[in-house]
Order: C-alpha cells, then structure tokens, then sequence
C-alpha cells in the first residue's frame, strides 16, 4: 500500500533547474559532453529504413572524415576529386565573401550582416547534394545555399547593399535574400516560419506528383519555437518529402544550445517522437555533410518521407555585426571547438588523396578574393546603403498583386 | 439561380473553384471526410477526391505554415479555421508570412491563400465561438479582409477570393449561416429561401472584392455595417422608422470609399455598426475615413454601435450582441443630434 | 560514387499519403493497430529513474486489472479496498452527472454540455493521486478531476446552467469550470494553451520551493498545437514539477487519432525527444491510472523532474452535444473497443477480491443517482440558462482589477 | 534624482520592483545572463540571482504561457519579447488567455503580467525589427496598452505596470533608448542627460496607467501621439512655427479621455500621429473618440499621419517613417481648413 509515497524520499522543497553552459568569460572552454564517434563508425541504412530501426543514430555523429584526413567508413564515395575542389571553393566563397562582407558594413556600405564562419560545409555541401529545382527554405545563415547554387554574388551584394540593383528592391534586411530560380525561399526575419512552409512546399509537390523535394532549415535556438512542432507533426502525418535540417552551431546569440535542447542528449532526438528518420552529423565534415544530404534527398524523392538531420558545427564568428560574444562565451572557445575546421578538413583530405596541394589552394583563395573583390566593386557601381537605391516609390508595389485605392493614394501623399 | 443557404453557397463556391483550377486545394481540421463541423465543405473530399480537400491535424499555425508553402509552390490553397476565436495561432504566419511575402521577396514568391473561418456570435458560444476579429487583419499591409452577409455575396465573394492573388481573409458571419438573422433572437427563424439574396446564380461569377452594396437606400442617415449587423441595420430602420441608407461593406480592405463618402455626403449623418469590440475595432477606422473625407458634411458626430469592450459572454449574450434596439437607439440619437 | 542515386530507384512521381482511420461508418470496427500488452507485465522503474532509461515503455502500456479482474504485477497495490471503492463512486458519479446534463441539454436547461462517457478512470483515479492543493490545468472532459476533489456537483450544475449562483457569472460556455480551491484551473475554449501555462505554475512553485506540483491535460487531438510543444521544452529545460498527461481517446471531433500522431507508433513517444520520463497506460484501467499518477507525482514533488503520461482510453459518446459521430465512425465501434469499461473493470475487481457486490453496486447506483437528482433540483431552484441569471451587468466586471472609465461609460450605455 | 538613459530608467524600474516585491521575475530571450540585447535587464541576475532573472528557450508563446501559469501561482513575471515584430507567435497566450482570464473565472485566476517590447522603426532594422503592433492589443479587452516617451516616464510606467494587477503591453520605443530622437536622422544624436526628462526620480514612483501627459502646451493645435512621435511633434511644431498642444498619452487602454477633449475643445484642431501602419492603426481610434465628443469645435477633420500601409522597409526607412516634414504638412493643412 503507498509504495510511491514511501519510495518519494520528499526534499526540503522544489527548485527549479536554470541551465548553465560549462563555461563563461573567463572560463576554460569545455566540450566534455558533445557526443562524438569515430569517423567511419557510425553504420549506412537503406533508404527505405523504417524509423524506428535507426533510433540510435540520433545520439550518435555521423563522420566521414578521419583525423588523417582519409574518407572512411560506408558514408563515403558519394564524391569525386571534381567535385570534392568545387565544395572546396565554395565554402572558401562563403567564407571570403563573409568576410568582405564585414568589412563593407565597418565602411558603411551595409547596415547589418550575419557571416556562417566555421559553418560553411553544412549549407555548401546540402546544396550539391540537391538537385537544382529542389526547393529550400533557409535561415539567415545559410548564405552557402546560394553560392553552392552559382548564384551571382553580385546580386547577393547587391541585395546587402539595397542598392539600386537590390533585386528586393531596398525592402529587406541584409542578407535576407529570396531567388526562386536558385531553389531560395524568400528569408524571414521571423525564427522557425519557415521550417513548416518547407513541408507544405514538398506536400505541394507530393500532391502533384512531381518529383521536386524541399529542404527547410532551423537553427538549435529556433527549434523551440512553435513551428518546428508545426513543421514535424505535418511532415510526419503526410510524410512529406523533405529534410528538416537543424544546423546546431552551440548558440542562439548569448543563450547556449542547452536551453532549447532541455534535457534530450541531441536534436536529433526531437525526431524520434515523430516517427521520422533522424541522423545526427558532423557538420564539419564536408563528406559527410554531402553523404546525408544525398540520402536523405533520395530517401524523400523515392516517396520514404521525411528525414530530420541535425549537424553539429559551431558559431565561430558572433552572431551578427549587431553582437559581441566575448559577454558571453569564453573568447577560446571557437578554437578548442572538437570538429575544426570545415575549410581545413577538406583541404587536407583533398592533398591526403593526391588532388591538392597548399600552391593550388593559394592560388584558389587569391581566385576567390578577387572574384569577391570584383563582385563588391560591381555592386558598389550600383550603389550602398549610403548612396543609390531602388525608388523610394517602389515601396508601395507588391503590396499587393496590383496597387489598391487606399495606396495609390498614400503613394500620391508620399510625393510620388 | 438556385435558392441556397449560405452554407450552400459556400459549398458551391468551393466546387465551382476546383473545377476551374485543379491547383485549388482544400484542408482544415474536419473539413475533409466530414465536410467541416458546419458543413461547408462538405461532399468535396468525396467528388475531388482526398488529395484536395483533406483533413489536418489540429494546429492552425500549421494549416497557414503549410499553405504559405502551398502557395509558394504554385497551388491556391483554400482553408478553414474552424472559428475565427481559433485562428490566434495562425496570426504569426498569417501576418509576418502570408501577408508580407510577395513584397518581401518584390514578387518572387507569393501566398494565393483564402483563409475562411466562421466569425460573430448569436449561438451561444460563449468567449470561444463567438469573436469577430476582422480588425486585427484590417491593421496588417498586405491581407485583404471579406465578409459576406448573404449567399450571393458568399459565393461571389469567395471565388473572388481564391482566385485573387493576395492572402484573403474571408469571415463567415455564423449566425447568417442558415438564415438572414436581423437581431431578434426571441423570434422565429427565417429561412434564406425566403429571402431575395438567398437566390445565387449557377456556376461562376464573382462580387469584386472593394466593392460595397447599398443593402437599403435611404435618405436620412448612413449605417455603415457588414455581416450579422446588414440584417440588424435592415430591422433597425424599419423598426424607427429612419430612412437609413444601409451600406454593406461586404469587403474592408480594400475599402469601397467612394460609396461611403457618396452616402454620408447625401444623408449628412452616419452610424458605424459592428459586433466586434468598440474600442480599435474597424469601426474606429470608419469613423476615421468618414470625417478626414466628409467632415463639413457631418451634422451629428459619427456613432459606433459595437459589441461591448468586454469578452463576449455566454448567458448574457443578448445583451452584448448590439440588436436593432441599440442600434435603433443610436440610429435616433443621431437623427436628433442638432 | 553516387551510391545514393543508384540506389534510388525513384517512383513515377511523389504521393501525398493523407491517413486514414482503419473503419468507417458500414465497415467493421478494426483495432489491430493498437499496442497492448498483458496487464502485470510492464516493469515499473524508481521515481528518479533517467528517462533514457524506459524509452521502451512509450511503446507499452501499463497496465494493472487482468481479464479475471485480479490486480497484477508491480503497479498494482496502490489503494486499499476503501479507496478503490470511493474510486468506483468517483466513477459513477461522472456517468450518472454526465446521463443527467444530457437530458438537462435536451430539456433546453443549458445551451451545450461535453460528457466523458468511457473515459472517467482518468482523471478520476489522477485526481486521487494528486494531493488537494496540487494544480491541474484540465481540458473540457476532465470533469473527473472536480468530483474526485469533492466539488460540489450543484456548484457545476450551477455553471453548466448559467444560472443566478453560476459561481462564473453566466460569462463561460457550459463546463468551462473554474476553481483554484479544487485545484481546477479556469478551463479556456482554446485547445493546448493550459498545457505549457501548468509547466509555468509547476515552474513558479519550485521557484518559490514550495512542495506543490502540477498536472497539465491535453487531447490526443490536440497535442498536434504549438502549445504542447511549448510545454515540452519548458517542462523539459528547467526540469518542472509536472505531470503532462494526453488522453488519446482515438477521436478529435471527427479527426481520428492518426492525424494528430502522425508516424510515430503512440504518443507517450513524443516525450522522447525531450528526455521527459514517457509513460503509456492503459486509461480505462482505475488501478493503473492511479499507480502511475501516484508514480509521476511522487517523481515530480522528489524533483525529478517531468513525466509525459499517454493515457489510452475511448471517446465512447459524441464530441459535444453539437456532434453526431454515426457520421464518421462505425456505430459499434465503442462496443468493441478492447480496453473495456473502466466501472465495469473497477467493480468487477472488488467483487473478486470479496469487497463489494451487485447489490452494494445497485445500491451505490441508486445513491449516486438520487444525490445527482438533488444537485441538478438545487440548481434549477437558482435558475437556467432559459430562466434565471447573475445580472448582465456583471458582464463589465473582471475585465480589468477595477473599472476603466471607458467600460464604465459602456455600462451605463447599456443601461446598467 | 539620476540623469538617466532610457535603458538605464527600464533598469532602475526592474530592479525597484524586484526588490520591493520578490514575486517579480524577469525573464525572456537573452535577457539573463548577458541581460538582453538592448541590455534593458543587464545586472538583473547577478544581482536577484538566476531564479529571478533567466534565460529562455526561443518561444514566445511559451515565454508568455509559462508566465501565465506564474501568475496563476502568484508571481508577478515581467517578460520581454526581444522585438515586438516577434509578439505573435505569444499572440493567442496574451489575446485568448492573459487578457480574459480574470474575466472567464471571474477573479478565481489572474494574470498580473507585464509583457514588454520594443517598438518602432528608425535603426534601419526592415521590416521586422520596426514595427509598431499597439493597435492589434488596444482592440484586446482586457490588456492595457502602455508606451513612454522618455526616461522618466518609462521607469515610472514599468513600475505600474508590474504593480498592475492586469495584464500590461509594455512598448518600448527602440529609437529613444538613448536619446529623445525627433524624426531628423541626419542631425547629431542628442543623448538624454542632455534633456530634461532624462531626469528621474531615485526609488519608487510611478506614472499611473491611464493619465496622459501635456508634452507642449499650445493654443492652435492639438497633436495626440506617443512614444518616438512625441519628440517629432515636437520639432514639428518648432519648425512650422504652430502653437501646437502636444499629448504624450502614454497609456493606450486605459485613455485618458479628459486631457484629450479638453485640449481639442480648447483648439479646436486636432492631427494624430504614430509610426504604426495608418489603416485601423490606434489614429482611428483617436479619430473616432474626438469626433464623437468635440465634433462640433472642431474646425477641420482630424489629419492621421501615420506609416504608410506597406511593410517598413529597410533602405527606404526615411520615406516610411512619418517625420517631422510629414507631420508639420499635415499640421499646415490642419491649420489651413477652413
Ligand atoms: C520569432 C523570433 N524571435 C526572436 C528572434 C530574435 N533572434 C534572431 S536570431 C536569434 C537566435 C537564433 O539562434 P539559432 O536558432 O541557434 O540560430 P543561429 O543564429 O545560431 O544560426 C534570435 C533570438 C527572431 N528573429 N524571431
Ligand atoms: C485552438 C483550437 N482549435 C480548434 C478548436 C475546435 N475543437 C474543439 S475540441 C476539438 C477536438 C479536440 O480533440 P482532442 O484533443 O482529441 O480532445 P477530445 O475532444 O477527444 O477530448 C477541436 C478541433 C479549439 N477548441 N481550439
Ligand atoms: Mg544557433
Ligand atoms: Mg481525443
């Protein structure tokens, strides 16, 4: 009788658990509980695999990449030579543009910019890993979607710049891009909206029997918003053909992955409770990030439903020129990070195997800069922040598919 | 034509718009093999079959997230929110998302949606079956906002609405669902066979949306109203015996301003009815339009008859719902005005 | 090289799957779907077992009374004779209450009224688990919760009436019952937003280390909103005292289960991804609900933190007053539902164990009936909805702490 | 008597009322450890510690549910959502359950919480990091609706409203937390120890919620407005050379209807000015209020200058933002009627 009220040893009181990274400023950089495996480790399902027989998996990290540098492992060989240098120059793109980037808006040129240092592999490698038409719907971090999708950087500038060749015409924030044709979703300022369009793009797509599938992505931090829920109750319920990538880079401005995680080891975990095929990757690994992608992009587009990826890398830089993370994290940490370097790790592999060396990778990152370089001057031509725009009237077009009365007339107030 | 009840109409409405355009698809919580808890899309599921009109799980921010990426894609998506009480958790999609995307993204994307949902009290549903939210859209750039008082103007207004190419927001007064209700709930029911607007036209034709109809011309005051409160207007004057000219918005952004401002120019006196809450309900807005348009036209101030500021009460129902009686009263306070 | 593709072998197009339920109206009713095992035989771990550690048990169910009716395996033994008796009293009350405010509906004495036939072992044997000044923040078919706290039934008769001692002032629909004394919190229409407002009392109580807990309440229909999500990784982050309990009652209104579940296999899984203790119990089982609430509150007020609870269980009757399920579903299918009646399994089991009779149970019948008879005579003595109610102008009361003058001119307008 | 920003005023207001009250808790996204972004909470935590100051997971419908169920217990939260533009998802939490909760159980449960954001366009944050949502709570029976225009009021009104019993929309206009901004961003930044309501009182005090603040007295004009606008009224008038009256409302909801009849009874012209987007904006509720009790002193219609009903853009915030050019127009106009 009572057993539970016996067994429940009662303490003086309740309290309340307020999660705490394992370091400050100040503090030695601790990674004591990411959870890591050896490359090569971590086994290959078919693509059909039924959810619930790859459960492990969400708690376990999906490498390709050893400390060598040699591919290992069944997630290997989804690429060749060719194709492992263009990943190589795209993310030293993203990279260089970020960083030329940042420099414009030290200049003025821009009022706000948000780089993916050290992320690069995760949006570079997906996007090679998709086919052109697929269709994905990005956070403001995924810069790398665009140029893996030969995007014109001049444009992207542009954009940044709201110039007068700002395809959004002046209207949105920095780097909130939008390009159908590139297999872009228009970026919201909102966290986590468009986690769930992505699902209703590709039950769209399902629902004409097409063959085109949809990518949505989130950062750790926006998973606790309410339309991950939306996105993963309506991917799994219609199982739609999408993958719902999580890109855990270890914060959300000041706050550490830790409070949106709770108390599950992994993101990847959050899947389970869906039935949904979850993985969980080293975000850091070029190979590996191409290796899921690919699966997972065929796993949807042979109609087996959705898969949920999280991919663990880390927020090198802060989180936007608005920010300064040395308030928050220790300044080391970026640099104790377990998985290195994106850049660094596929440059390695590539000189391991043969098919690079440091003089073509010099001569790579100067043809880089100075296609950046180039691609600012042009846009400069265009305009910056400070200088030309698109027409001030121009704000009052798309409102609406055509100008209402009510409009019309303010347009008319407005001087134009 | 056909006599139909609004229900009906909004039935027809939805066949005549798939048939036309195989990217209009259907979905809500009950809509699909159960034609919706009032049974406005009903039979749909079992003539289009499930892939367009289908049900949803219960999460209104998913039913809109999905459209939007729906619409995104190049369907048209029409969907139901099973009362607009419920549709608060839609409001950050509906207003950050559907309402700004094509200007967001200068029109590479779009959100084509029709979002119905049943709206207005009168069946004792208490403060979760009886809101009337329209201002909460009225405010946001980029959402049209509809409201039909009768079957006519439901079907043509809601193929308008899915085919327009903007996010429409279409209210359902429910109370006029099955029958034209002019306030007086301590009366019989009367039918919309028996009324003139309960006759709608075979097939497709649409009502534009900004257009207003004059329900009753009239030439003492100016009632500017939509949905339930047309019909309470309709009682209103014939109980006070005021040549009311009743205006029908029908639709409020876009707002029809030159059958607004010819009216009250003629009559020189308005009254502005709503079941909403008064206090930033569209009302204000009228209000607002009237005088900045017509003020020297103005021989009384301009009169809100509105549900009060208070949520809408189950018991008391009757007395929050502002009937002919308050609006009678306000009509002849402002014939008085001097 | 391009494994992957190969692989693939892609289908002539994509295919939206939209669920379905196994019977419809004129088909057999069809229950092989649903998991469950032998009562005794779920293993029952410590209160401050980790979550990790009973993944499995989201996919069994507990469960205590077997098919002979004896109390078995390592839940069982958490009430004495006494206490079960009350329960089945508990649980007959419900029933009765509920037979008596449907024909109160149809004599026109209430506008609506939302009965849990099938369903009372849960909140009632929950509520009796709980201590008296514990919160919970029902949904509409916990009427069990109020009358195993002892409420008084012409209290409820009072709101359900909207009459003159309506202790709500004729403002809420029928059965959106309200009392902090009970430990009932004010029912809202809107589904899921009370799940995460329990995860922010059981927050506030451990903030304040008090010893009280919360039990929050959902749908299986309604898990699908944002808000349980909300709950989840709240409850999940700072470890609350909560009990978050779905009752998966197979129907949404016309929306079977499947719609709200999605792929996943129940929805105690869901509970996993957030590292939340998840329990599946067999809902029409008065012993199990019991030992299992005992278990997650004892969890709960001892710190440990959260438990997620499926109970499973069968909407024997309509939605609401409003619904015709013959429209649906199969008729028979509450007949064959494979779990039983929780009174009939209730009594059945103190029969066998020599504490109670058919005559004690006609007679305890007969009591229920007759005190239920009274309340409802009471509260017509104050009024119904078609007679009398508190005054309209208490319509203006409660909106703020005090009157804003503009409501004070709105009330004189209506001429209060 | 401090010289303070208003960042610095928000502060001095949280920690005035955590110290007298140890059921107030703060918390939100980042405003914990690194004290929010526009370091309104800095110190909270070191100082009360971390079960009164914390961080949250990034869901603002859950920040405002779990305050909710604290102020059911008893607490007294007082939330931040980072920007208002991110209110929505909390929309549903604060519209359906915070603001009706006292009135559905009738007193049995309240929610005493203060929800506070920033509002407001002009730090080129596009179009959502500018927005100015007060409308969409005024409509709300049952919320109060609060937004200071300097470092005085700001802290006298954050403790009122955490004092509140009532659930209260605090809006805090980003573009005056460090200076009193009026609408010329090609001038120098005027930091607020340079201005005289940058003055604010040590301890406790409070501005009681509801009472309006005459900014500018002034015989011509009345101009009603709040928060940034108070300032570009200011200039406004100073540029066109009218004698405006400016009224700093800073409460919404409740109005402080007195101040407001009294001063256009006295002018008998009357301009509304605020960012949020003109169409069913908080200006047409002013429109509709003044005309219905001073219609006949009044000698022109109520100008509304307003932010245009387009989303705020990003490189064309100038044009957007109802400046002091646009305003001192409408004003010219104003006075001109006749
Ligand atoms: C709905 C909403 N709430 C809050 C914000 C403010 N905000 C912008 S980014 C951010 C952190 C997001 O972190 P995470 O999801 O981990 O993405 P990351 O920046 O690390 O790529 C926050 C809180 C927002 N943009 N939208
Ligand atoms: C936000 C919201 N959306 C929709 C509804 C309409 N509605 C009321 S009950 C219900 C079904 C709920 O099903 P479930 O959660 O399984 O609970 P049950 O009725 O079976 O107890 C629906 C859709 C609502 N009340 N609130
Ligand atoms: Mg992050
Ligand atoms: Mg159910």
């Amino acid at each position: 009788m009572h057993v539970v009220d016996a067994e429940a040893a009662e303490p003086d009181g309740l309290r309340l658990r307020i999660p705490e990274p394992k370091a400050r400023p100040g503090d030695k950089p601790v990674f004591r509980d990411l959870l890591i495996d050896r490359a090569g480790e971590v086994r290959r399902p078919p693509i059909d695999v039924r959810p619930a027989d790859i459960v492990d998996l969400g708690a376990e990290m999906i490498r390709v990449l050893d400390i060598h540098g040699d591919a290992v492992g069944p997630w290997a060989g989804t690429l060749d030579a060719e194709q492992l240098r263009r990943g190589l120059r795209d993310m030293l793109t993203v990279r260089i543009f970020d960083a030329r980037m940042l420099q414009a808006h030290r200049q003025g040129n821009t009022s706000f910019y948000m780089q993916s240092l050290g992320e690069e592999a995760v949006a570079c490698a997906h996007r090679r890993a998709l086919r052109p038409d697929d269709m994905c719907f990005p956070t403001y971090r995924q810069q790398g979607l665009l140029i893996a999708a030969d995007y014109p950087l001049v444009t992207m500038i542009n954009q940044i710049y709201s110039n007068s060749h700002d395809p959004l015409k002046g209207r949105q924030l920095p780097v909130m891009y939008s390009s159908r044709d590139a297999g872009f979703f228009s970026i919201s300022g909102n966290l986590g909206t468009q986690f769930v369009q992505a699902v209703g793009w590709a039950m769209a797509s399902a629902l004409r029997t097409d063959t085109r599938i949809a990518s949505g992505w989130i950062g750790d931090g926006a998973t606790a918003e309410s339309d991950f829920h939306s996105a993963m109750v309506f991917a799994s319920t219609y199982h739609a053909p999408v993958i719902l990538n999580i890109v855990n880079n270890q914060w959300a401005i000041s706050t550490f992955q830790g409070f949106a995680r709770g108390d599950s080891p992994t993101f990847a975990t959050r899947g389970h409770g869906f039935g949904i095929a979850s993985l969980r990757v080293d975000g850091n690994d070029y190979l590996a990030v191409h290796a899921v992608s690919s699966w997972a992009a065929a796993r949807a587009r042979a109609n087996h439903g959705p898969t949920l990826v999280e991919w663990v890398t880390y927020r090198v830089g802060a989180h936007s020129t608005s920010d300064d993370p040395s308030a928050y994290r220790p300044q080391e940490e970026p640099f104790t990070w377990p998985l290195g370097d994106p850049i660094d790790r596929l440059k390695n592999h590539l000189i391991r195997i043969g098919e690079w060396s440091d003089e073509q990778h010099q001569q790579c990152v100067a043809e880089v800069e100075a296609t950046v370089r180039e691609a600012a001057s042009e846009a400069e031509r265009f305009g910056t922040l400070r200088s030309e725009h698109s027409s001030p009237a121009s704000m009052f077009d798309d409102v609406y598919a055509t100008l209402p009365d009510h409009l019309r007339r303010q347009r008319e107030q407005a001087g134009f | 034509m056909t006599r139909m009840t609004m229900v009906e109409a909004i039935r027809d409405a939805h066949t005549v718009a798939m048939e036309r355009d195989d990217r209009v698809v259907v979905f809500g919580q009950d809509v699909g093999y159960f034609g919706g808890v009032f049974r406005c899309t009903q039979g749909l599921q079992k003539r289009f079959g499930k892939h367009r009109c289908f049900d949803t799980p219960i999460n209104e921010s998913g039913i809109v997230g999905v459209a939007i990426g729906m619409g995104a894609y190049g369907l048209r998506p029409c969907v139901e929110i099973q009362f607009a009480d419920y549709v608060y958790p839609a409001y950050d999609q509906i207003v950050s998302e559907a309402a700004r995307l094509r200007h967001r993204s200068a029109g590479d994307f779009t959100a084509p949606l029709t979002i119905r949902m049943p709206t207005g009290g009168g069946i004792f549903g208490g403060q979760t079956h009886s809101q009337s939210p329209e201002s909460l859209f009225t405010h946001v750039a980029g959402l049209k906002t509809v409201i039909p008082s009768n079957p006519h103007d439901a079907k043509g207004l809601l193929i308008a609405s899915i085919e327009d190419d903007d996010p429409v927001i279409f209210l359902e007064p429910k109370r006029l669902y099955n029958g034209p209700f002019d306030g007086h709930h301590e009366r019989p029911i009367v039918p919309w066979s028996a009324h003139p607007l309960g006759e709608v036209p075979d097939g497709h034709y649409t009502v534009p949306l900004g257009s207003a109809r004059v329900h009753r011309a009239g030439g003492d005051l100016t009632v500017l109203t939509y949905g339930t409160m047309v019909h309470v207007a309709e009682a209103a004057a014939a109980e006070s015996g005021i040549d009311a000219e009743i205006i029908d918005l029908r639709s409020l952004v876009p707002l029809d301003l030159d059958t607004i401002t010819t009216s009250v120019r003629k009559t020189g006196r308005c009254v502005v009815a709503h079941e909403a809450t008064l206090t930033s309900g569209f009302g204000a807005e009228l209000c607002a339009v009237v005088q900045e348009h017509v003020l020297s036209s103005l021989e009384a101030p301009i009169a809100r008859v509105a549900g009060w500021d208070t949520p809408y009460p189950h018991a008391h129902e009757w007395n929050y719902f502002p009937g002919p009686a308050r609006l009678g009263a306000a009509m002849r306070a402002t014939m008085a005005y001097r």
